[in-house]
């Protein structure tokens, strides 16, 4: 089959709340291995996009295809099968959980969920466990090898950018193709960002095939790593293309009104 | 625990030790008579424990727990067994002993649904008691074995907890609570109107036999005379040990871990591909079996039902020996068990004021100390498994 | 069937459903305002019921025996221990499990229920014992056929009635109301409104108690009787009632209240076999309403921010 | 579900019977035991019954003559069958308990027997009227000193159609007892030719009546007919009133009692009632028991039954006296007794351990009193009942 110039390709999207225009007619596209970044003022429906994307909320009008497969209204978990994984923006771990279970937890469909396999045939269980506490220590290790040996630790009381870390491992371990980052940023500072967009790069580079749209304020960030972006203000798109000639953009100025670009 | 560093397996003594002194004044309070004996015991025993946490004597027993748990799960039967063949003579004892065994039972139940799967459940005593309604009418009007009996109350539980499932399913929080309640008092009442079932007068529950072999009869072999409920600690025992060992297998997997996950955040767990209805489905149904189950078993030792031992307020004795052991570990419901049921049974002088103290006890824990008396440690897949 | 049957079964219906409503509707204010349930509710009934009943003894030691006087008495102290005693709940109890989860909160008030309960059959005298409730009102009736008309039943209900148009009038034009409102709403908000977060929520708690000890004393005259259970009855099935009306609002309780009497009722004279199954009957249909409106049948927004 | 039971109550007695011996030189000590409803509803009778059985523990303890010292050890049936099983098996299973008269309730001594004939404790039921009780099965271990409900519902049923009554409404509750009083009353009822319009089986502790009352006041019986005890019998009598029925108000043994006629007030006035055996002052012993029971100031009356549990409690002494303090001597010893003199007059136990007990006492509650029949106002004429002919 042809190569795929499109990993996803999203027509006409929208979604209301209410009487508000979520997602206005939305056109968007992202090409295999591209960094699309998708900014605008807050309430400008970046988030919802993701969550509508990701199957958290029905689209109300509009397709969804990823890799030539419609996924408009597929169930997260369809969404999470067909190689689509995100983070959130409010940091979303189990804190009471160990840091390898939250990063299992994003390992779901690579494990074996079978009620018999999990409480009968240990040792297969054993022999899968293993496996699976390796990968996540190898992954674990390119964003933050301290926190390898604390790997058993409950999640809670690590600083906010150990748990984006480990978030964006619980994200990245079932290898997916699509990986949508909802504001890395927030509630870190400047370096810890930069350190972190470094990591997922770094990742990025290890395994050739992983796509990337993340919405971010930080617009350092945007200019460093995005091939290209997409401006939303009011669900809909009001500009596209390298960071440097959205930023350029008047309407682009005015809907964010001001903020220093 | 924190095993942060700590590279080889804690040593096996500090639990074994722990076990011993435990088994020790389990078996004296069990034995003592007098209440001002049993009042000093409480009061030892409690002292005992606050200076123990003082001087850090708990962590190293929490530790080899933790590491050695099999082992000293081994030696935890052979401690109660024990328990049961010194009061082998003693009805009342052995009576109290099962009623602990099967209600951990329960609670273990209780523990899955809730625990884990986060999905609540008001009604454990109704469940608890269609286990015994079931072996009252199978053992009076059927020949069906006794030991298929018991499997049949755990899936007539199972059953009949799955025609609500689908509110259980759509609804949250306080709306999931009012269906297990409204639940709870619908079976109550229907097995007070209803009169095939005895109605509110109840039926008696014929005993359990085996083999030919009937376990209401004393046991006497040779010189020595055994109560008849010897036979159902044993049978007790037994299914403890295996809804045990089920339900700490069950932790620790991904099907554990799958439960944790859509308890503690839902909508993350669907976008990791959590099928949430499946798992809650199961943990519900599996919860409600092994409630049946020690209902069932719990009915023919009683040899007697009747609606008001499954009320509204059985129920939350249940879902409260949860809370009080601390919600997920399965040690904590079994000492929780003990507590609740053994404590008001010895100290007649708070017979009458049990209910009140012990629900003050529970306000007491949920306000001073809500993950319980022994909180749910972080999941060790393998205990003692080291990278 | 015969008018006046119908009228009476009606009446029965009414009585029940305006005491459920009553209770109902504290659920949904603590709830408003604060996003628990507050299980002790029924029980706080219950005291506030004993309450009245100490009163009425009292008076009789102190040879004050005239009945509107003894019922006002009980009235106000009943009403006014049980405002305090809410407060308290919700200062001790609810307030300091703010962070918990929510679970926690259920079960801690439902084991202050459970001391409340068995505080009164232990403390009070004889407090096991079903205790005879005196008939404080008029008791004259006019026999219509076979209805038979009670003016105390009149004199209830409309007092009732009152009592929750009152509430309303409270929600809707008060400061208080506007207050309670506006914390039900959005905290955050309220709180920037220089509204006292601590304060709204203690007088909410207060009020909801008032309304559970005027239902005890009216479940009282109604049947001459209490006993020290009566609040857990009632509390579930005021909560029950809250519940399928919708957690939050007002209207949804009273609904909820009404729905559940007109269910008993109905289970009673419809049902073909003993009436004794209205209540299956009753719970029965809670819980199908549960699976058919999740969130009540007045709809709560449940929007996730994700 | 959790084994219940109210002993604070042992606790108590057991001190005061030990005091009274502290002086007598010190012999064996015997436990025997007590079940009744201690608390809920219908507690006055079984606080009543245990007070006389207390009374007959202290009068023997007193008794030089004594060859042990009796301690009585008392539990709470609640009058709910399963906390009944529950207080049973802890009775029985306590090897140290000999013997015990138990039960006021008949849903609880009915859901006991098993218990007792389990664990081999002989019993001597005081207060319960279901014939089932004794004739069910066949235990050597299960007596009984007081009546069955037959006769009493036999000499209901002559009463009422005496009266000229045709119609009939029942109210039962769905316990052992009610169902008994439902199928005797119907039966006896039968043959004298009256006619029930209608039958409503109630749960023991039901609070709201107007649905079913509603329902009977549409069948507009003359009499209505209630088999079950004194809590809702209070109730059902109030509610009648609410919703202006005027029909009688037919009661059985299970009102009998002080507490009934507190509930309802005036409304009491008029209310039939039936109890096997003589009143209380007309028996044999029934001066010397109330001598006894008063001197001894228990803050509240034997009522209707403490007679029986003091003859119970007696009669288990006496055999303890007799053949030692050993449950399968006790058995074989209660099963041949033949006349037996005691304060209800002679007990003789037939092959089931049931004492026969003729007497029936019909009594109406006349100014807030039970009054027997025969000597009430309403046979002389100066009242009459609702549509009494």
């Amino acid at each position: 089959m042809a190569a795929l110039t499109k990993l996803l390709e999203v027509r006409s999207l929208s979604k209301k709340f209410g009487g508000v225009l979520a997602l206005d007619r939305l056109d968007l596209s992202v090409a295999p291995n591209d960094i699309l970044g998708l900014i605008g003022p807050n309430g400008s429906g970046k988030t919802t996009f993701f969550n509508v994307v990701t199957g958290i909320y029905p689209a109300d009008a509009g397709s969804v295809v990823f890799e030539r497969v419609d996924i408009t209204q597929a169930a997260s978990r369809t969404v999470y099968r067909a190689g689509i994984s995100r983070t959130f923006q409010r940091s979303r771990l189990c804190l009471s959980l160990s840091i390898f279970d939250n990063i299992m937890i994003g390992n779901h469909k690579r494990l074996n969920q079978g009620l018999w396999f999990n409480l009968m045939r240990r040792s297969d269980f054993k022999r899968q466990f293993e496996e699976s506490y390796q990968a996540a220590r190898t992954l674990l290790d390119v964003f933050e090898p301290r926190l390898c040996d604390r790997i058993f630790e409950p999640a809670a009381g690590l600083p906010m950018i150990d748990r984006r870390r480990i978030e964006i491992c619980r994200a990245l371990i079932n290898e997916p193709r699509l990986l949508l980052l909802d504001e890395p940023s927030a509630g870190m500072t400047h370096e810890e960002t930069n350190e972190l967009m470094d990591d997922i790069l770094q990742v990025r580079d290890r395994k050739k095939n992983l796509t990337i749209i993340i919405v971010e304020h930080e617009m350092g960030v945007i200019e460093r790593i995005t091939d290209r972006c997409i401006v939303l203000n009011f669900g809909r798109k009001i500009a596209e293309g390298p960071y440097r000639q959205v930023a350029a953009d008047k309407q682009v100025q005015e809907a964010y009104l001001g903020v220093a670009l | 625990m924190a095993e942060a560093g700590q590279k080889t397996n804690a040593p096996l003594w500090p639990g074994l030790a722990a076990l011993l002194l435990a088994t020790a004044y389990v078996g004296t309070m069990l034995a003592a008579e007098k209440q001002r004996t049993i009042i000093a015991l409480l009061g030892f025993g409690i002292a005992a424990i606050l200076l123990a946490g003082w001087l850090r004597l708990l962590e190293p027993v929490g530790r080899s727990f933790a590491d050695r748990e099999d082992a000293l799960g081994a030696l935890s039967i052979a401690a109660t067994l024990a328990i049961g063949g010194y009061f082998r003579e003693d009805h009342f004892v052995l009576l109290l002993v099962v009623t602990v065994l099967l209600y951990s039972v329960a609670t273990l139940g209780l523990n899955i649904q809730f625990g884990y799967a986060g999905v609540l459940n008001f009604a454990g005593a109704s469940f608890f008691g269609i286990g015994a309604y079931t072996s009252a009418v199978l053992n009076t009007y059927s020949a069906v074995p006794h030991l298929l009996v018991l499997l049949i109350g755990g899936l007539l539980a199972a059953f009949i907890g799955s025609l609500l499932l689908l509110p259980v399913l759509r609804t949250r929080g306080h709306y999931a609570a009012v269906v297990t309640i409204a639940f709870a008092l619908l079976l109550k009442t229907f097995l007070e109107v209803n009169d095939v079932l005895g109605g509110p007068q109840g039926m008696q529950v014929p005993g359990m036999k085996l083999l030919g072999w009937s376990f209401n009869d004393n046991i006497t072999i040779g010189r020595l005379s055994l109560s008849f409920y010897m036979s159902y600690f044993f049978v007790s025992l037994l299914l403890l040990v295996a809804a045990f060992i089920l339900v700490r297998r069950l932790e620790r997997s991904w099907v554990g871990l799958n439960l944790d996950a859509l308890r503690l955040d839902e909508t993350a767990a669907r976008c990791f591909g959590l099928n949430v209805a499946r798992w809650k489905i199961i943990a519900f149904l599996l919860g409600n079996f092994l409630i049946g189950i020690a209902g069932a078993l719990f009915g023919m030792v009683g040899g007697f039902v009747a609606p008001n031992n499954y009320t509204f307020a059985d129920s939350l004795i249940l879902v409260s020996i949860l809370l009080l052991g601390g919600i997920g570990n399965p040690w904590g419901l079994i000492v929780a068990t003990l507590i609740v049921v053994v404590v008001p049974e010895k100290l007649q002088t708070i017979q009458e004021y049990r209910f009140l103290l012990y629900a003050s006890l529970v306000i007491a824990v949920l306000l001073f100390r809500p993950e319980g008396l022994l909180p749910r440690p972080v999941r060790r897949y393998f205990p003692g498994w080291r990278p | 069937m015969d008018a006046g049957l119908l009228a009476q079964y009606v009446m029965n219906g009414l009585m029940l459903g305006m005491m459920y409503a009553l209770v109902a509707v504290g659920f949904t204010l603590f709830f408003g305002v604060l996003d628990v349930i507050k299980f002790s509710h029924g029980d706080v009934l219950t005291v506030g019921a004993f309450t009245a009943l100490a009163t009425f003894a009292g008076l009789r030691g102190i040879g004050i025996d005239y009945g509107p006087i003894n019922l006002f008495a009980m009235l106000a102290v009943a009403i006014l221990s049980m405002a305090a005693l809410g407060m308290l709940i919700a200062r001790l109890i609810v307030l300091p499990l703010r962070s918990a989860p929510a679970l926690n909160v259920l079960l801690i008030t439902l084991m202050l229920g459970t001391v409340l309960r068995e505080s009164v059959r232990l403390f009070y005298p004889q407090g096991a014992n079903p205790k005879p409730f005196p008939a404080l009102l008029t008791q004259t009736s006019i026999d219509l056929g076979r209805f038979n008309l009670r003016l105390d039943n009149g004199l209830m209900l409309a007092a009732g009635v009152l009592i929750i148009i009152g509430l309303q009038v409270l929600l809707n034009r008060t400061k208080l109301g506007l207050a309670i409102r506006a914390v039900a709403q959005d905290e955050e908000t309220a709180r920037t409104m220089g509204i006292n977060f601590t304060a709204v929520v203690l007088m909410t708690f207060a009020i909801g108690s008032a309304l559970a000890a005027f239902a005890g004393v009216i479940n009282g005259l109604y049947y001459n009787e209490i006993n020290f259970s009566i609040g857990l009855y009632l509390g579930v099935i005021g909560f029950s009632a809250a519940i399928i009306g919708g957690l939050g609002s007002v209207y949804g309780a009273i609904l909820g209240g009404f729905l559940f009497a007109g269910l008993q009722t109905i289970g009673t004279v419809v049902l073909p076999f003993a009436s004794a199954y209205k209540d299956v009957f009753a719970f029965a249909v809670v819980i199908a309403i549960m699976a058919w409106r999740p969130t009540g049948l007045i709809q709560e927004k449940i929007s996730e921010r994700v | 579900m959790l084994l219940r039971s109210r002993t604070s109550t042992m606790l108590a007695v057991t001190l005061l019977a030990g005091t009274l011996v502290a002086t007598a030189e010190a012999k064996d000590k015997v436990k025997v035991g007590f079940i009744g409803p201690l608390t809920g509803g219908v507690s006055v009778n079984g606080l009543g019954g245990r007070n006389s059985a207390d009374l007959s523990v202290r009068l023997r303890n007193t008794d030089a003559k004594a060859k042990y010292e009796y301690e009585l050890v008392v539990l709470d049936d609640e009058c709910k069958p399963n906390v009944a099983v529950q207080v049973a098996t802890k009775m029985a299973a306590d090897n140290e308990i000999v013997a015990a008269a138990t039960h006021y309730c008949s849903s609880t001594a009915i859901a006991t027997v098993d218990t007792y004939h389990k664990f081999g404790l002989p019993v001597v039921v005081w207060g319960a009227v279901l014939p089932d009780i004794t004739y069910r099965n066949k235990y050597a271990e299960v007596h009984r000193v007081n009546g069955t409900m037959i006769n009493q519902n036999e000499a209901n049923a002559e009463l009422v159609t005496k009266l000229g009554y045709k119609t009939f409404a029942v109210i039962h509750d769905t316990t052992d007892y009610g169902k008994g009083h439902n199928q005797y009353f119907s039966e006896a009822l039968a043959k004298k030719g009256g006619r029930i319009v209608g039958t409503f089986g109630v749960t023991a502790d039901q609070q709201d009546f107007t649905a079913e009352l509603t329902q009977i006041k549409a069948l507009n019986p003359e009499v209505i007919y209630f088999g079950g005890l004194t809590p809702i019998g209070v109730r059902i009598r109030a509610q009648m009133d609410k919703l202006g029925i005027k029909a009688v108000f037919d009661g059985t043994s299970g009102i009998v009692s002080e507490a009934f006629i507190q509930g309802v007030g005036p409304l009491a006035e008029g209310v039939l009632a039936f109890r096997e055996g003589a009143p209380t002052e007309k028996l044999p012993g029934g001066k010397f028991f109330m001598e006894k029971y008063t001197a001894q100031k228990y803050d509240n009356p034997p009522e209707a039954y403490g007679a029986f549990a003091f003859a119970a409690m007696d009669l288990i002494l006496d055999t303890i006296e007799k053949v030692g303090p050993d449950r399968k001597k006790v058995i074989a010893e209660m099963a041949s007794v033949k006349d037996r003199d005691s304060i209800v007059g002679k007990i003789t136990f037939d092959d089931h351990g049931q004492n026969t007990v003729p007497i029936i006492t019909k009594y109406v509650i006349q100014d807030g009193k039970f009054v027997e029949w025969d000597n009430s106002e309403y046979t002389s004429g100066k009242r009459k009942l609702p549509g009494q002919k």
